[in-house]
């Protein structure tokens, strides 16, 4: 029974939230309204259970004190309820700023940019696609350059740059169409051989 | 004091995050990890603060009877159910939580989900065309690795896969490695720029 | 307005009726395409038909509700293969979601093919740790699953009475959406203990999997959708996948068209603005 | 039948010998009566795992040459080489690798590793003495570190160049451009502009820089006084942007207009804060929207969204998988780099243009870097690329 119920429920959320396509409509405005009011609940329910309970309640009952700094930083944070100690929270800010950028700076040259250069420059010019890579990757910098005015030559370079660019784009998104498809698939699907079976017209339906 | 602190906080937050990089001695080696789930306290922390003010705008709506007020009734009460048979009585399956989840959260994520199938056919309609030499070169890789993926392509001509693989790894390649460096550029100024002090609007004001 | 003009700038719900259509359709009436086997889809095939029938394979569904649209049919495919071949598959998941779409699978299946639980098959459940949970397998399934997904201790489940570790299967199958997957399982499973592993994953992560292929740690792979669609063929039992690529070869075709029609009325229309500008 | 087995020992030993010029295990000789049912592990090393923080010792060995036959081999380990070894660890066979994460830093250690086949067991000849010691620095990650102290000094020296009062040239990049009239459009059509930072939280870097943005932008939109909306998907996101837009408002003079609740919480759900963006721009009918920050599939739902109310959109993402999307449905898209740049860009601050100029050093550095290692590895002189490798 709660299975059907459970079955229904989800059928007709789908349902109000595909009617968006049409146009915007009180049981979209239901839906959007319950999915943001659910969805805040559950994260606030996870960050419980997951972060607070691990991350900070356990570790202070068995006396690992250093945990009381984030325990303060986070406190700090909330001072911003209170008009005229509010400036404390930006020092929790400055915190988790500092820290993402810190951490950022040393992946991104890493990942990025390192290992991306390391793959280009041991490629050898030995064969067609190999020269258009390294052509393309030249040219695609050259686009980039923010001090020196798109001209003559370097102009050039940067037109050929914005093409490898465009040919990028079009092909990622001709990557992703297909796995955009499987998810609608997969709603429809639940419709129509999940649920629509629950109606005794449509039995015939189940698989 | 009050200005200055926070930049040193940025400042030394940052250098320990690069520290931590360097040296796997202790206490430096775990440092990135601390740190992190420092941040994640924070954040939950900082999550009473939106839930907060979620609360208080709808509320808000309710008693001024603002125009759509009913659906704010909606909205705080999957908000307070979720949260609170949450808390109480765990996320486990076999739960109310782990019930409405399952029923309505999941169902609705993979809805939102899937419209991207057909915004996906409304933006190329509309994007992909031969206004100009870069958005004919968009338009025709796009459509050559659209084919060469689908058992279509492969029975108009054999080919098509090996023509869609070429697109994906020689000029996207070079595409994406360009972008990919020049993001780590930015990132790195960017990030300088935030421990070093320049930029710092976001902790301006008293 | 010109007809051209029209066309153009067409109402993009009647795109969105056209897509859904191109969707519904195929789902309902299957086509039927051709679908050309790829041979990483077609080694884990034979890896399974190679193994004599009352074999035991451990089944891991990591994958969730985002995913479950490209991965759900192929484990569909999987199952059908082993039970027809009286294989007989040991059910675990390493995340929480994973385990309503096993047992959702298995009803299916299960019906289909005549098979009893417990002399067939097992579903151990869902356990958290990932990797942990991996290098337990490693020394006893007990250790890890101590009782299985509805609280009976594996010794007294027939079908797990013989099965002590990672020795008394045949080959882990992973059905894979992200981390723990594939690749913790090459690591511990093939790594440490030498099993060969295959499974599935979504067809946007397949292509990192490749090199594994090629070096044989991974004895097959299906990627996506397409991957089922490909099971689905060797088997000889059309289903989800199948219908999936049908509706997926007709909603390509139809943005396709759209395209085509886009640039044809776009050119159309610049032609005949070009032709007024001339005559005025 | 004796005589066959003890002459087929008695061989294998000699073949032993001769193909190994290392020590012989004495075990061997033991065992040719009776006949050695398992061979041990022979050459067994053991050393301090490299770039680590200690703890931490790398065994390894030749496999046994009866290894198809072994059930597993076990690791020992003890302090003294004539003292206690105790079993630390079993490996399956064709393994020749252990790693020990059980050992204490400095303390000296001597590993052995046995076959085990049934009841029999057989010993290898001790490793030679081993401690572990955490480094100080990792060895593998110079590279990085030479990088990192490059662009940060050319960053720090065009900045310090911008001090000096240099004059700086810096190309037009349309996106940004066009802020100034979409902002003057929402003046003229009387509506909102909606500002939307992303999904990820204050501690991804495109998420700063997109709220950096937003305080150029809001100082815009106070100066043009336009109604300025901006729902965030994570609460830390939604405090910094009030602190930031109150700023710019009284930057603007017009600290009166600001209203907190303007810039407010719906959830840190992706899809459900797509389905309340969505609800917005469909009721609000924005003049122009920005999208900056970090974004995933939700990408194009928005865009498409934003595009059907007829709003002009800016958009702008590090993330390579959803510039595709903006591209093709937005009317301006700030190409990865370019979203780091626009904060320099609007404000026109000679200390941040500087930071750009150091960036363009940067990639002509990797340029070099690419066209150099390039031609030597096609000239076959020297692979320039190993010395990048990082771990």
């Amino acid at each position: 029974m709660g299975q059907i119920a459970g079955a229904w429920v989800a059928a007709l959320l789908t349902l109000f939230i595909f009617s968006f396509l049409y146009k915007d409509n009180p049981f979209y405005k239901f839906a959007e309204h319950l999915f943001v009011g659910v969805s805040a609940g559950y994260w606030f329910a996870y960050y419980y259970h997951n972060v607070v309970i691990p991350n900070l309640y356990n570790p202070l009952r068995q006396g690992h004190f250093l945990y009381i700094i984030p325990g303060v930083l986070g406190i700090m944070m909330l001072m911003r309820l209170v008009p005229k100690v509010g400036w404390i929270s930006r020092w929790a800010l400055a915190f988790i700023i500092g820290m993402g950028s810190g951490y950022f700076l040393i992946t991104y040259l890493q990942t990025n940019a390192l290992a991306q250069v390391e793959a280009t420059m041991s490629l050898r010019l030995n064969s067609v696609n190999n020269v258009l890579l390294v052509i393309g990757v030249l040219t695609g910098l050259i686009y980039f350059f923010f001090s020196k005015e798109h001209k003559g030559v370097l102009g050039g370079a940067a037109k050929l740059g914005i093409w490898f660019l465009m040919i990028a784009f079009g092909a990622s998104f001709g990557y992703t169409v297909m796995a955009r498809f499987s998810l609608l698939i997969g709603r429809m699907h639940f419709l129509i051989f999940q649920w629509l079976p629950t109606i005794p017209f449509f039995r015939g339906l189940a698989r | 004091m009050k200005r200055q602190a926070p930049l040193i906080i940025t400042f030394l937050a940052g250098f320990a995050m690069i520290l931590g990089y360097f040296i796997p001695h202790e206490p430096f080696g775990s440092l990135q990890q601390i740190l992190n789930t420092w941040y994640m306290v924070v954040a939950a922390f900082a999550m009473i603060l939106g839930v907060g003010n979620l609360v208080k705008l709808h509320s808000a709506k309710i008693r001024r009877r603002s125009p759509g007020f009913g659906y704010s009734y909606v909205l705080l009460a999957g908000l307070a159910a979720m949260a609170l048979f949450g808390i109480t009585r765990g996320i486990e399956p076999g739960t109310v939580f782990y019930w409405m989840w399952w029923n309505m959260h999941v169902p609705m994520s993979s809805t939102m989900f899937s419209l991207l199938a057909f915004f996906v056919a409304s933006a190329s309609y509309r994007a992909f065309r031969a206004r100009n030499v870069e958005a004919a070169l968009l338009l025709i890789a796009g459509i050559l690795v659209m084919i060469g993926r689908v058992p279509l392509g492969d029975m108009i001509w054999s080919r098509f896969p090996d023509v869609a693989d070429w697109i994906m790894n020689v000029p996207n390649a070079a595409g994406q490695r360009a972008i990919l460096i020049g993001i780590a550029l930015g990132v790195v100024s960017t990030s300088l720029r935030l421990l070093l002090g320049i930029e710092r609007t976001y902790l301006t004001g008293d | 307005m010109g007809f051209a003009d029209r066309i153009r700038e067409i109402d993009r719900r009647i795109i969105f009726l056209v897509v859904a259509l191109a969707i519904i359709i195929p789902l309902l009436i299957p086509i039927g395409f051709p679908i050309q086997v790829s041979p990483s889809v077609r080694d884990l095939y034979n890896a399974l038909e190679s193994l004599p029938p009352g074999s035991k394979i451990l089944m891991s569904f990591d994958y969730g509700a985002s995913t479950y649209p490209e991965i759900y049919p192929m484990s569909l495919a999987l199952l059908r293969h082993c039970f027809r071949r009286g294989v007989k598959p040991i059910i675990m998941g390493l995340w929480p979601e994973g385990i309503p779409f096993a047992e959702r699978a298995l009803q299916v299946t299960v019906e289909e093919e005549g098979k009893v639980y417990g002399e067939d098959y097992a579903n151990l459940g869902f356990k958290a740790g990932g990797i942990v949970v991996m290098q337990a397998l490693g020394r006893s399934f007990e250790e890890a699953f101590p009782v299985d997904a509805y609280g009976t201790p594996l010794s007294d489940i027939p079908v797990m009475q013989s099965v002590r570790n990672y020795d008394n299967v045949a080959i882990v199958i992973d059905f894979s959406a992200g981390d723990p997957g594939i690749p913790a399982w090459i690591m511990i499973a093939q790594g440490r203990f030498g099993k060969p592993v295959g499974g599935g994953c979504t067809a946007v992560s397949a292509p990192q999997f490749f090199p594994y292929l090629q070096a044989g740690q991974l004895v097959g792979l299906m990627g996506g959708m397409k991957g089922a669609a490909e099971y689905e063929t060797l088997i000889r039992t059309r289903d989800l996948g199948s219908a999936g690529m049908d509706a997926q070869s007709i909603a390509h075709a139809v943005i396709v068209l759209f395209i085509v029609i886009g640039n044809a009325t776009f050119f159309l229309g610049r032609w005949s603005s070009r032709r007024n500008k001339g005559t005025s | 039948m004796r005589l066959f087995l003890i002459t087929l020992s008695v061989f294998c030993v000699c073949a032993v010998v001769s193909a190994d010029a290392q020590p012989r295990s004495p075990q061997i000789f033991d065992l040719v009566e009776p006949f050695p049912s398992v061979f041990p592990p022979e050459q067994v090393s053991a050393r301090d795992l490299p770039n680590d923080a200690g703890g931490s010792v790398t065994v390894s060995w030749r496999i046994s040459r009866s290894d198809p036959e072994v059930d597993a081999y076990e690791i020992l380990r003890g302090q003294e080489l004539e003292g206690d070894f105790s079993v630390i660890g079993s490996v399956e066979p064709g393994t020749c690798e252990f790693i020990d994460t059980g050992v204490s830093d400095g303390v000296s250690y001597f590993y052995a590793v046995r076959a085990v086949k049934g009841e029999v067991k057989s010993e290898s000849t001790p490793s030679a003495e081993v401690s572990s010691s955490a480094q100080w620095f990792n060895r593998n990650r110079t590279s990085m570190l030479i990088a990192l102290a490059v662009f940060s000094l050319l960053v720090m020296w065009f900045i310090y160049r911008a001090k000096k009062g240099v004059e700086l040239f810096i190309r037009k990049i349309s996106g940004l451009e066009a802020v100034d009239d979409a902002i003057g459009r929402a003046t003229e059509m009387g509506r909102s502009v909606l500002y939307i930072p992303g999904i990820m939280d204050m501690d991804d870097i495109q998420t700063i820089a997109s709220v950096v943005i937003l305080g150029r932008v809001a100082k815009k939109a106070a100066e043009y006084d336009v109604h300025l909306h901006v729902p965030v998907s994570k609460s830390l996101v939604m405090t910094t942007a009030q602190e930031i837009v109150k700023e710019s408002f009284s930057a603007a003079g017009r600290p009166d207009a600001y209203n907190p609740d303007n810039i407010h919480y719906l959830t840190d759900d992706q899809f459900g804060y797509a389905a309340g963006v969505d609800g917005i721009m469909v009721r609000e009918r924005p003049a122009t929207v920005f999208l900056l920050g970090a974004f995933y599939a939700e990408s194009l739902i928005l865009a498409e969204t934003g595009h059907s109310v007829g709003s002009i959109q800016i958009a702008g993402t590090a993330m390579p998988a959803q510039l595709p999307f903006f591209v093709a449905a937005c009317d301006y898209t700030l190409i990865g780099e370019e979203l780091f740049a626009a904060s320099a860009y609007l404000s026109k601050e000679p200390l941040l243009l500087g930071s750009l100029k150091g960036q363009d050093w940067g990639k002509a550095i990797f340029m070099f870097l690419i066209g150099a290692g390039v031609i030597l590895e096609t000239l076959g002189i020297i692979n320039l690329s190993r010395f990048l490798v990082t771990r």
